[in-house]
């Protein structure tokens, strides 16, 4: 078939703007749909199809969108390999075993139901944009003071549940770059650090420290100051019972 | 309780309520009351409700009762929030919810199957808006996930439950009409 | 138009809008109506939607028409409000679970390394919620508690187990992008 009798490629051809070849494509967004627009389009009987014209026509638009610099996804080219296969099975002329079955297996078949279990979709995706439609014009609007803890609400699925977790990896992996960045703190500096705080404390918990400790360097650093003033008998380690969490106290005044 | 006190307020826990309320829901709230009492007050409610040539209407919706606007006022009422339609969902994602509500639960590669073509994109997208939830995992190899549709589907939609949809073979029939 | 449905779109205004509707605001969206039709027309609504034995009713603040639940069913509604079902959790609360779902068992000085922000608060509520559970003591100085997710949990998201949670491979296979 020439180009001149598929006014759809001449279109395509003309209309060679960004824009309206995006908008094209999208009114096909796979190959079952392009398959269906074309059939449509010719009046084509689905139980008959011209297997060799419409694959003929499907290459057609393959070569133009590849032409246009378009991603041609793996299932495009899928397609293509099964309308070749089907048309060359069709070539071939079958062999009459009159003591088998008398009708061969229609080579077309599936995809045939492929392409009507496509369209049943289709269709009900239409009846879901029209419900759509009728749900937009109308609002549900309970009174502002009616919801108690307005600024607390997120419905939980598990979907939110792994956003929520890949929010707080992103977050951690942005602080940790940012850290690295940083200057490094020395002992000195932490043990000066740990005195101005117990200028204003006289207990503080021990976990409290290094909850502070982002790195596992800084872990180590304040876990150091803290020994060393305990060595100096600035502060105590104690804890209440067993397994109870450990306390700092602090000794004497600090210079 | 008197039925017309009942009702009262059963109208104004639906007004206020966020989601649609569910019958069992006032058997919570009214306890000493017995079930058919509560029942018969909330169907004369929602019609009597309903009768009036008001704004707002109480529907069926996931199950529940939710007191709305009218859709026949909805020029007027766009033209004083000032806001447009809002966002309608794509084709695709059309495609991939209608392929998820009447097979569910059903595995990514599935629809794929169905679609002919990724739908990863749409689900995304559905997922976002809360239109599908994960339901589990199907028992094969890979485990993958199942997804199904969410009760915020059946809100967005409309449905008073799963079953308010056409069957496929309606649709099929229809499909055959128009190839 | 008709007074009738003059009427049940300042209904359906009064019912969406956030602030009490003012009368000169409904001469913008009914710009073809006289002012003595509309606020005859206003006037007749709420004294009618005023008259119904229901359970709402329109009331004159600010100088505007806002739409209330009426007072003497307040003890009912606050009942309603406090036994809807609590599916909601906070933006912090959900964080805090992901995180205890995803690396348990963890110790709250865990968490706030990985969160990068204090979550004892949302702890507690989890831990309220019986969505976490104290599964034991970390064996490092100071013996924190240990947290992991309950059986609450699991049902709560529909799993089985915990090997049915998703994982962020699959999540990024759905959302098409690297992590």
């Amino acid at each position: 078939m020439e180009n001149g009798d598929n006014p759809n490629v001449e279109e395509f051809q003309e209309t060679a703007g960004e824009s309206s070849i995006t908008i094209r494509l999208e009114s096909f967004e796979g190959p079952l749909d392009l398959l269906l627009h074309l059939i449509k389009k010719e009046e084509i009987d689905i139980w008959n199809i011209p297997i060799a014209g419409i694959t003929e026509q499907y290459l057609e638009y393959l070569d133009i969108m590849k032409e246009l610099n378009i991603n041609v996804a793996g299932e495009w080219l899928m397609m293509a390999a099964t309308l070749i296969y089907i048309k060359s099975k069709m070539l071939v002329p079958q062999e009459k075993k009159p003591d088998e079955q008398q009708e061969e297996e229609d080579p077309r078949t599936e995809l045939v139901y492929q392409l009507l279990e496509h369209q049943k979709f289709k269709n009900a995706a239409e009846m879901l944009y029209t419900r759509e439609e009728v749900e937009n014009s109308v609002w549900s609007k309970p009174p502002d003071d009616a919801l108690e803890d307005g600024n607390e609400v997120v419905a939980v699925t598990l979907f939110d549940l792994l956003s929520a977790f890949r929010e707080v990896v992103k977050r951690f992996e942005e602080q940790r770059v940012m850290e690295l960045e940083q200057e490094e703190v020395t002992i000195e500096q932490k043990i000066e650090d740990i005195r101005r705080r117990f200028l204003v404390h006289d207990k503080l918990l021990f976990s409290s420290f290094l909850l502070e400790a982002r790195t596992r360097r800084h872990l180590v650093v304040t876990f150091l100051a803290l020994l060393e003033l305990v060595r100096l008998r600035e502060i105590g380690l104690y804890q209440k019972k067993a397994f109870d969490e450990i306390q700092i106290s602090k000794l004497k005044e600090t210079a | 309780m008197e039925p017309v006190e009942i009702q009262a307020i059963m109208e104004a826990i639906i007004y206020v309520a966020e989601d649609p309320v569910k019958p069992e829901q006032f058997r919570e709230i009214f306890p000493e009351e017995s079930k058919d009492i509560l029942d018969q007050a909330l169907k004369t409610m929602v019609e009597s409700f309903n009768a009036r040539p008001g704004g707002m209407m109480i529907r069926e919706v996931a199950g529940g009762y939710r007191m709305t606007t009218r859709p026949e006022h909805h020029e007027r009422i766009r033209t004083y929030l000032k806001t447009r339609p809002s966002a309608k969902l794509s084709m695709a994602a059309l495609e991939t919810l209608a392929v998820i509500a009447y097979k569910q639960p059903v595995t990514l590669a599935e629809i794929l199957a169905i679609r002919g073509k990724k739908s990863s994109t749409a689900l995304q997208t559905l997922l976002e808006r809360k239109l599908v939830a994960i339901v589990g995992r199907k028992a094969v190899v890979g485990r993958p996930i199942l997804y199904g549709t969410s009760k915020e589907f059946l809100i967005h939609f409309g449905l008073n439950s799963l079953s308010d949809l056409p069957t496929l073979e309606e649709f099929s029939q229809i499909a055959g009409e128009q190839l």
